[in-house]
């Protein structure tokens, strides 16, 4: 029964992901942002009920508060302080980007399959969602062209791999989990902190400005 | 003085010049101090250099370790034959050059003197360790301190543009030479843990890898030496050292490229083959014709005597290349006539090419020019330059009674004993060789005669060359020791050749010494007396009876009148400089019988220009042949590279997407 | 001196540890305080100067008694990553001493608020601390959250100058370096996955010590599949070519003193972290794998590092894609691995890390006089100030591989080694290194020779740190102290294992 | 005994040269003379002219150094010791070890050196010019010369000169193709090097086709009997290289004393035999331009080192 429950959490993800990536609104992909952050808290405090883990809950808990509600505060406060363009301008167009991000699962599944053989733990099934998840948050940050879609592609990464993390190994030692949260929320602060700065000086998040530098 | 290790005397050689030059580096301020103390020290050192290099090529061979070094590859040292042979011409050159040097250096250059020293005896300090080197780090060590040393002093006068660029060229060129050597040695050494040359010897390299060894050897000690495709540094560099800089460099450290081939040619590879004989003297023929017909078009006088240095290095080189073919197919005598002819020539070239450049070096200090076209008539005004510059160009002509005839002769007498080679088609190329080098020995006096006459004799082609003064004391004493060395070479070949035939014996087994002791000090003879025999010392002792008893009979039978006038010119009333050949005049039949030797862009005047001009300039072919093609692709794959740098982050992020992706398809197989 | 200090009692090294560790860490929080005061760069120097004395002592200590493991196991001391820690924090004190006339300059050009000097001297703590911690923690996991906590605090130091360029540079820096280290944890994930079969679920299946002992009875397919991701991750720290966009711009927009420390030491830490994985690598998969992949990226890193060198038009850039350069040449040799190969490797890591800060001191210098980073305007360097020329003539020439200097015995030892184990490789390593000394000779004589079109600064430059470093390079090169030589072979024996 | 033979023998052929020499020139101007049917000259016209020019009173430019002083004598003394070391009267000679043929070449060279430098010596425009033609011709001359000197020690295994004549003579008379090749080309370098007609006219004084006049344009009084002297005893030497390499036959070996006396009138007989050869090639062709010397002096190169081959292919 948990199973069931696990892979369907797993599925909403990877819908969720495939929703973010072919979203054209900011502030809805905040919106989807939060709830793939609620999946991962869900699986997370399911597969600790599960294995009885309890440093499981502690980094749920953690996630949550990271993901679920800072993290979407600072990015919601930053858009509206900043009166930025609301629109996802992407460099690909959706359709295509939908066709890349399913031949990205394909090659996810076809990857985790040797791995998830092995692995005990009862949620392995999962691990190619998730390298799916990581696979397509990367294109996510491949194809915006807007600081904060490039953001949101790169935490949804980090939370694909915090599940992939979670199903594969039912939860990595504490210590380690502090570390990853505490490094996740440090980065969010300083990209808070560096969309200021951009924003004095291009007066927009457009990533395309960041690439006037001749490279010489 | 036999218990004293020749060995240690080295050493005390090489620690004493890093000292002068470390103590120069102190006083770096006092140039008065730095050119007339330090300077005839090293003078000093150089001779003891020599003395000791004399002695230990009779002596015995000698090793030792030095501490420096990584652990597990400290410096290994050896004097044997060939080495010490090296030693001593490195002491009489480096003598003669910092004698000269007291006087160069004393005035201020815009690079001080102290520098300079310091410069100076690392150079020298590190080609003793390189020719005492015996193991593959060591050599390395030491031949890319000379080449850095030796850059740095090519740059003394950094202000000007192309003094940088040819210091640039120069370095360049060595050090790509150096890592041909670097792959030559790993593969000499490939499975001896030490790189020790002792340990290399014992190896059986096949015949693929030992050609690919010899190649790399050729290709890498060429840099440095100076062949054809690789010689184009050598007139850039050498013109714009100080003149001293350019005499040792020209005179010694191209012999080090030397030293390099016949040690990993002769010594190190165990086996020879004979197509890489042809081949080192095809090079070796094709640079000396090259050099020399090059050198023949120049018009500024340092440049001359770059190209004819590359002549002479073609020449060495030829009897090399012929000494390895004799080898492949055990003619030992005869090998060992061809390698002693080789580094006779070495000893000799150094002796009257340091001479020439010397003698350059005052004509530079005192006039201010190096252009030919702006000299003339300096024999009145600088005798002493004028009569050493003429004893070093008879020499460098290879003339009779100086040295540089006698190495020619020997190179000529090994191409005539030969007995014919089994393989038919070398046989058609001894005629084609020996017919070279004689056409190369001529057009070397043609060179001769426009750089003596275009720069000494004649009529001052500019004003201020009536104030030339002449060359200072230390130079002179510096003239006269280059000058005794070449007189010495010239009349007394016999004890040359025998401490030659120690060194042929190391290196092939064999030597012409027995023959030559056998018919006493006075005479030369390689075979026997009736093949071939040359007596220096009696040729020169008639020739000036002759001289003298002419002079005292036309004395004394006829009364001596003698009347100066202005000079007859076939009764032309107006005289003046300019009606005189220019060096582009004298120049003129080679660049007509050899054209396709050279790039020539003229521009010649029309007969309607207001101010018609006339301009001509000479460029080495291979500019256009080898190093712009290169220079062009190295820009063009640059700038493939340079695609990387798409200036977008979604491009980056792809880079390593895709990089992923590929290995992990990788590890799937 | 060294061996009466190490007689001291075993727990005496704990308290050495811990003050290597703490020093950097508090020292940061006071310079957030106090970081604008004018004492700020001297404290600074002193803080490094502790963090440097106590790892010498560790150093000595560890040589003596032989590896072991502090704080329940928390940490792991060998001679491997004793020798690194040594050399991190003399090139931190010595690049702290560089950064105290030059930040004095920059503040009087305007270019450093009050604000910002606090800032960057806290983050250069706070950045030591991350970097020391990596080195000497024995859990994977905790190097993992040391290396992204050293990106963040590079972040900082690289947008310190809020120029358009330097924000670009650390936004560009950011996202690659964020997705670098991503891939890294998921590495780390498979490997903890991979050992976790064989210790169970708990903490010590992280600790390096029980997987290198453990390492035979790894999962082959699971460790592969985690050193692809683990390459990839730090990959992109050590600026391996595909993924090295982002360094030419951290360096060049970065204060000097960052680039220093950036190419001299954080290389070596992701270089250092590699290596750890591939001991476990080469125990799990006895295939080699790892080896061919690492001469694979090193090749290809050199070669396109060398040939976009002439590209380049501002000096630090420049030097930046040298640095690739030789990251390139010690991935290849430890990639070949051997005896003499890691002995080259380690030789190389060290002359590179302190040649190549020597000469981005000179640099820093050299630009501050002129003015500009652009080569074509920088002039006449010698006749200005001879000591900031010879420096910026003989940092690199040292860096080239020119004899007296230890990269040519490294270099020597590099390519013989490569010559025996993989002769096809060589030509490729020998065209690089002669097109990149084709291409800095050409550019750092220009900078050198000639007119000087330079001024003399207010602040006299640093010139102790300079000829430290060079004077070292020369040690190592003429005369390799017995005493260092044996800390260099145990730490050969820790990698060949 | 016989070394004081030697030494005798030595003496004479040296003064046989200096007063053969302006005979042989004086023979060669008749020969001419008569081919083109005019009355010819005495033949000791030279003899007198060298004895005019010894009395009167040398003219030196100011701006000549001291090397121009000093030249004639030089150049006189190296072509008396080049017909000192050519055997013409007998083969054991002292002076035969000190050089041999390559030797010989090189003295030659040494005078012409000296020559074309005190050409340059006055500055005038003349000097040099003669001097660069001079050198221009002699560096193609050379390698000639040299090729069939080292066609005929090939063939006698040996460089010195009386070796070869003490060989050749010993030989059963034979025909030597690569002796013919070398003998034309012999001939070629004699008319370039002594200022014969096909490359240079010794009797012309017109600026643009002069080259060895030219040189000794400025010298006057003894200096200029020295070098017409010196001209014509390299002409003799020349000759009396051509004989001892192709004609060998009648110089003596050992020094018997009637063996010196009957080779005396066989060398005069060569010469003569020589002088009416240069006289009629001389009026049998015109002068060529100077840049087809070139292709004059390359034809006698070509044709000595086909020579050579010959000798390598043929074994003879």
């Amino acid at each position: 029964m948990p199973m069931q429950i696990l892979n369907l959490f797993a599925a909403l993800m990877l819908l969720l992901t495939f929703a973010m990536l072919g979203q054209r609104k900011i502030m809805t992909l905040i919106q989807l942002f939060v709830l793939h952050g609620l999946m991962v808290v869900a699986s997370a405090i399911l597969i600790a009920y599960q294995t009885h883990n309890h440093h499981l809950y502690y980094s749920a808990a953690l996630t949550f508060a990271v993901k679920v509600v800072v993290i979407p505060l600072i990015l919601r406060k930053l858009l509206l302080s900043l009166s930025v363009k609301r629109e996802v301008d992407p460099l690909v167009n959706v359709p295509t980007t939908m066709l890349i991000g399913i031949v990205l699962v394909i090659i996810a599944f076809n990857l985790a399959i040797p791995v998830a053989a092995l692995s005990s733990s009862i949620a392995s099934g999962t691990l190619g969602i998730a390298l799916a998840c990581i696979f397509l948050s990367f294109m996510m940050m491949l194809v915006r062209s807007n600081a904060v879609p490039q953001v949101i592609g790169f935490l949804s990464m980090e939370n694909g791999l915090f599940f992939a993390a979670t199903a594969v190994t039912d939860g990595m030692p504490l210590l380690v989990e502090l570390g990853v949260a505490l490094a996740v929320v440090g980065g969010t602060l300083v990209v808070g902190l560096f969309m200021f700065q951009m924003r004095e000086h291009f007066d927009d998040l457009n990533v395309r400005n960041l690439e006037q530098h001749k490279e010489e | 003085m036999a218990d004293l290790r020749l060995m240690d005397c080295i050493f005390g050689v090489a620690v004493g010049w890093l000292a002068i030059g470390i103590c120069g580096l102190l006083l770096i301020r006092h140039t008065r101090f730095v050119a007339r103390v330090l300077f005839p020290l090293s003078a000093l050192v150089g001779c003891v250099l020599g003395f000791a290099g004399i002695v230990s090529t009779f002596g015995q061979i000698q090793t030792s370790l030095l501490p420096i070094g990584l652990p597990n590859l400290p410096f290994h040292v050896r004097i044997d034959n060939l080495s010490s042979y090296f030693l001593f011409v490195q002491g009489i050159v480096t003598t003669g050059v910092s004698l000269f040097s007291a006087g160069y250096f004393s005035r201020e250059e815009d690079t001080p003197a102290g520098l300079i020293c310091l410069e100076y005896h690392l150079c020298i300090a590190s080609i003793v360790l390189l020719l005492i080197a015996d193991d593959a780090y060591a050599f390395l060590f030491a031949w890319e301190i000379m080449s850095l040393t030796a850059t740095a002093l090519v740059v003394a006068h950094h202000k000007d543009p192309e003094v940088r660029y040819a210091g640039y060229l120069y370095f360049l060129i060595a050090h790509i030479g150096a890592f041909c050597l670097l792959f030559c040695f790993g593969l000499l050494g490939i499975n001896t843990d030490d790189y020790a040359f002792a340990s290399i010897r014992l190896q059986r390299p096949d015949l693929m890898v030992g050609s690919f060894i010899f190649f790399l050897a050729l290709f890498g000690f060429g840099a440095k030496a100076g062949f054809l495709p690789l010689h184009i540094w050598l007139p850039e560099a050498h013109p714009a050292a100080p003149s001293p800089i350019s005499a040792l460099m020209s005179a010694f450290i191209l012999k080090t490229g030397i030293y390099g081939i016949l040690r990993v040619s002769l010594d190190l590879l165990p086996i020879q083959v004979w197509w890489w004989g042809g081949i080192a003297l095809a090079i070796g023929l094709a640079t000396a014709l090259f050099g020399v017909v090059l050198s023949a078009v120049q018009t500024d006088m340092k440049r001359l005597l770059a190209y004819s240095s590359i002549e002479n290095i073609g020449l060495i080189l030829a009897g090399i290349g012929l000494s390895i073919l004799f080898k492949a197919y055990g003619m030992y005598a005869l090998a060992a006539l061809s390698l002693t002819a080789a580094l006779f020539h070495v000893a000799s070239h150094a002796a009257f090419k340091s001479l020439l450049f010397v003698g350059t070096g005052s004509v530079l200090h005192s006039t201010g020019e190096r252009n030919l076209g702006r000299l003339g008539g300096l024999m009145r005004f600088m005798p002493w330059t004028a009569w050493a510059a003429l004893i070093g160009s008879l020499a460098a002509s290879g003339l009779p009674p100086l040295g540089g005839f006698v190495s020619e002769w020997l190179l000529l007498q090994s191409f005539l004993l030969t007995p014919g080679l089994p393989n038919s088609f070398l046989n058609m190329l001894i005629p084609i060789a020996t017919a070279t080098i004689v056409l190369v020995g001529a057009l070397a006096a043609y060179v001769m005669v426009k750089f003596f006459g275009v720069i000494y004799l004649g009529q001052p082609r500019e004003q201020k060359l009536n104030d030339a003064h002449d060359a200072g004391v230390w130079e002179r004493i510096g003239f006269s020791w280059l000058v005794i060395a070449c007189v010495g070479l010239g009349l007394f070949p016999v004890h040359v050749v025998q401490a030659l035939d120690r060194v042929t014996h190391l290196l092939l087994g064999d030597g012409i010494g027995n023959a030559v002791a056998a018919s006493g000090w006075l005479q030369l003879v390689p075979d026997t007396s009736e093949r071939a025999s040359y007596m220096p010392v009696v040729f020169l002792v008639v020739l000036l009876a002759c001289c003298i008893v002419a002079y005292l009979l036309v004395r004394h039978v006829y009364h001596v009148k003698t009347r100066r006038s202005g000079p007859w010119a076939c009764g032309f009333p107006i005289m003046n400089a300019r009606m005189q050949d220019t060096a582009e005049g004298f120049g003129q039949p080679i660049r007509h019988v050899f054209g396709p030797f050279f790039r020539m862009e003229r521009t010649l005047p029309s007969a309607f220009d207001k101010k018609p001009v006339y301009k001509i300039k000479i460029e080495d072919p291979l500019w256009a042949w080898f190093y712009r093609p290169i220079a062009a692709i190295t820009e063009f794959v640059s700038s493939i590279v340079g695609l990387i740098q798409q200036r977008r982050i979604a491009v980056y992020l792809l880079y390593t997407f895709l990089t992923l992706m590929f290995l992990l398809l990788v590890i799937n197989q | 001196m060294f061996a009466t200090w190490n007689s001291i009692r075993k727990n005496d090294v704990d308290i050495i540890l811990l003050l290597v560790l703490a020093t950097p860490l508090i020292g940061s929080i006071i310079l957030m305080l106090a970081g604008h005061r004018g004492v700020a760069p001297e404290l600074n120097a002193g803080l490094s100067l502790i963090t440097f004395v106590a790892s010498a002592f560790l150093a000595a200590n560890i040589v003596a008694n032989g590896p072991s493991t502090f704080f329940s196991h928390y940490f792991f001391l060998d001679s491997l990553n004793v020798f690194i820690a040594g050399l991190t924090a003399f090139v931190g004190l010595t690049t702290a001493l560089f950064s105290r006339p030059y930040m004095r300059v920059e503040r009087d050009a305007g270019r450093m608020t009050k604000v910002r000097m606090r800032l960057y001297h806290s983050m250069y703590q706070l950045f030591m601390f991350t970097m020391l911690l990596a080195l000497l923690t024995n859990s994977v996991g905790i190097m993992w959250v040391a290396l992204e906590s050293a990106t963040l605090t590079v972040l900082l130091l690289v947008s310190i100058y809020r120029t358009a360029a330097s924000i670009e540079a650390a936004w560009k820096y950011f996202i690659l370096s964020g997705v670098g280290v991503a891939l890294a944890l998921f590495g780390t994930v498979l490997l903890y996955l991979a050992a976790a079969r064989h210790f169970g679920g708990d903490a010590d299946a992280l600790m390096w010590t029980n997987l290198q002992m453990a390492k035979s009875y790894l999962e082959p397919g699971i460790m592969a599949f985690a050193f692809v991701f683990l390459l990839v991750g730090y990959g992109t720290k050590m600026g391996l070519v595909p993924m090295h966009s982002w360094l030419p711009d951290a360096h060049a927009e970065g204060p000097t003193p960052i680039s220093a420390v950036l190419s001299g030491l954080l290389l070596n830490v992701a270089l250092y972290a590699i290596l750890r994985f591939k001991v476990l690598m080469d125990g799990a998969l006895q295939n080699g794998l790892p080896g061919k992949m690492m001469v694979g990226f090193g090749l290809v890193s050199a070669l396109v590092a060398t040939f976009s060198l002439s590209r380049q038009k501002d000096v630090k850039r420049m030097f930046s894609y040298s640095s690739i350069e030789h990251v390139g040449i010690m991935t290849f040799t430890f990639g070949i691995g051997g005896a003499i190969g890691t002995y080259a490797g380690l030789l190389h890591m060290a002359m590179h890390s302190l040649v190549k800060s020597a000469i981005f001191f000179s640099v820093g210098h050299a630009c501050q006089k002129a003015g500009t980073q652009i080569m074509s305007d920088i002039r006449g360097l010698l006749k200005v100030s001879p000591t900031v020329g010879w420096g910026m003539i003989l940092g690199p020439l040292a860096i080239l591989g020119l004899p007296p200097f230890g990269v040519f015995s490294s270099e020597f030892l590099i390519v013989t080694n490569a010559i025996r184990e993989m002769p096809w490789a060589v030509p490729l390593l020998l065209l690089a290194l002669g097109v990149a000394f084709a291409t800095i000779i050409s550019r750092i004589q220009m900078m050198v020779f000639g007119e000087p079109t330079v001024r003399p600064l207010a602040h006299s430059p640093a010139l102790l740190p300079v000829f430290a470093h060079l004077g070292l390079a020369l040690l190592f090169g003429l005369y390799m102290p017995p005493y260092l030589n044996e800390w260099f072979v145990k730490a050969v024996h820790v990698i060949i294992g | 005994m016989s070394a004081y033979y030697e030494f005798f023998s030595q003496a004479l052929e040296m003064v046989v040269a200096l007063a053969a020499a302006p005979l042989l020139t004086g023979w060669v101007n008749q020969c001419r003379s008569w081919l083109q049917n005019k009355t010819a000259p005495s033949l000791f016209q030279p003899h007198r002219m060298l004895h005019k020019l010894f009395t009167k009173e040398a003219v030196i430019a100011e701006t000549a150094s001291p090397l121009f002083r000093l030249e004639p004598y030089i150049i006189f003394g190296c072509m008396t010791l080049a017909c000192g070391i050519i055997p013409t009267l007998s083969t054991s000679l002292p002076l035969s070890p000190a050089a041999d043929a390559i030797a010989l070449v090189g003295l030659l060279a040494l005078g012409r050196v000296f020559l074309a430098l005190a050409a340059m010596d006055i500055g005038t425009a003349f000097g040099t010019l003669g001097a660069r033609r001079e050198m221009f011709v002699a560096f193609l001359a050379e390698p000639a010369l040299l090729m069939v000197l080292f066609s005929v020690s090939l063939i006698t295994r040996s460089t010195s000169l009386t070796a070869i004549v003490y060989d050749l003579t010993h030989r059963p008379l034979a025909i030597y193709p690569s002796l013919a090749f070398a003998g034309i080309a012999f001939t070629m370098v004699l008319l370039a090097e002594n200022a014969r007609i096909p490359v240079d006219n010794p009797a012309t004084h017109l600026e643009l086709t002069m080259i060895h006049e030219a040189m000794i344009l400025e010298h006057s009084g003894r200096n200029l009997a020295l070098m017409e002297w010196s001209a014509s005893l390299k002409l003799y030497a020349y000759l009396c290289l051509g004989i001892t390499i192709f004609f060998p036959w009648g110089i003596p070996d050992t020094g018997h004393p009637f063996g010196l006396i009957l080779a005396l009138p066989i060398l005069a007989a060569k010469l003569a035999v020589g002088g009416i050869l240069i006289a009629l090639i001389e009026t049998a062709s015109a002068k060529l331009r100077i840049f087809r010397v070139p292709e004059f002096l390359a034809m006698a190169f070509l044709l000595a080192v086909v020579g050579m081959l010959v000798h390598f292919l043929l074994g003879a």
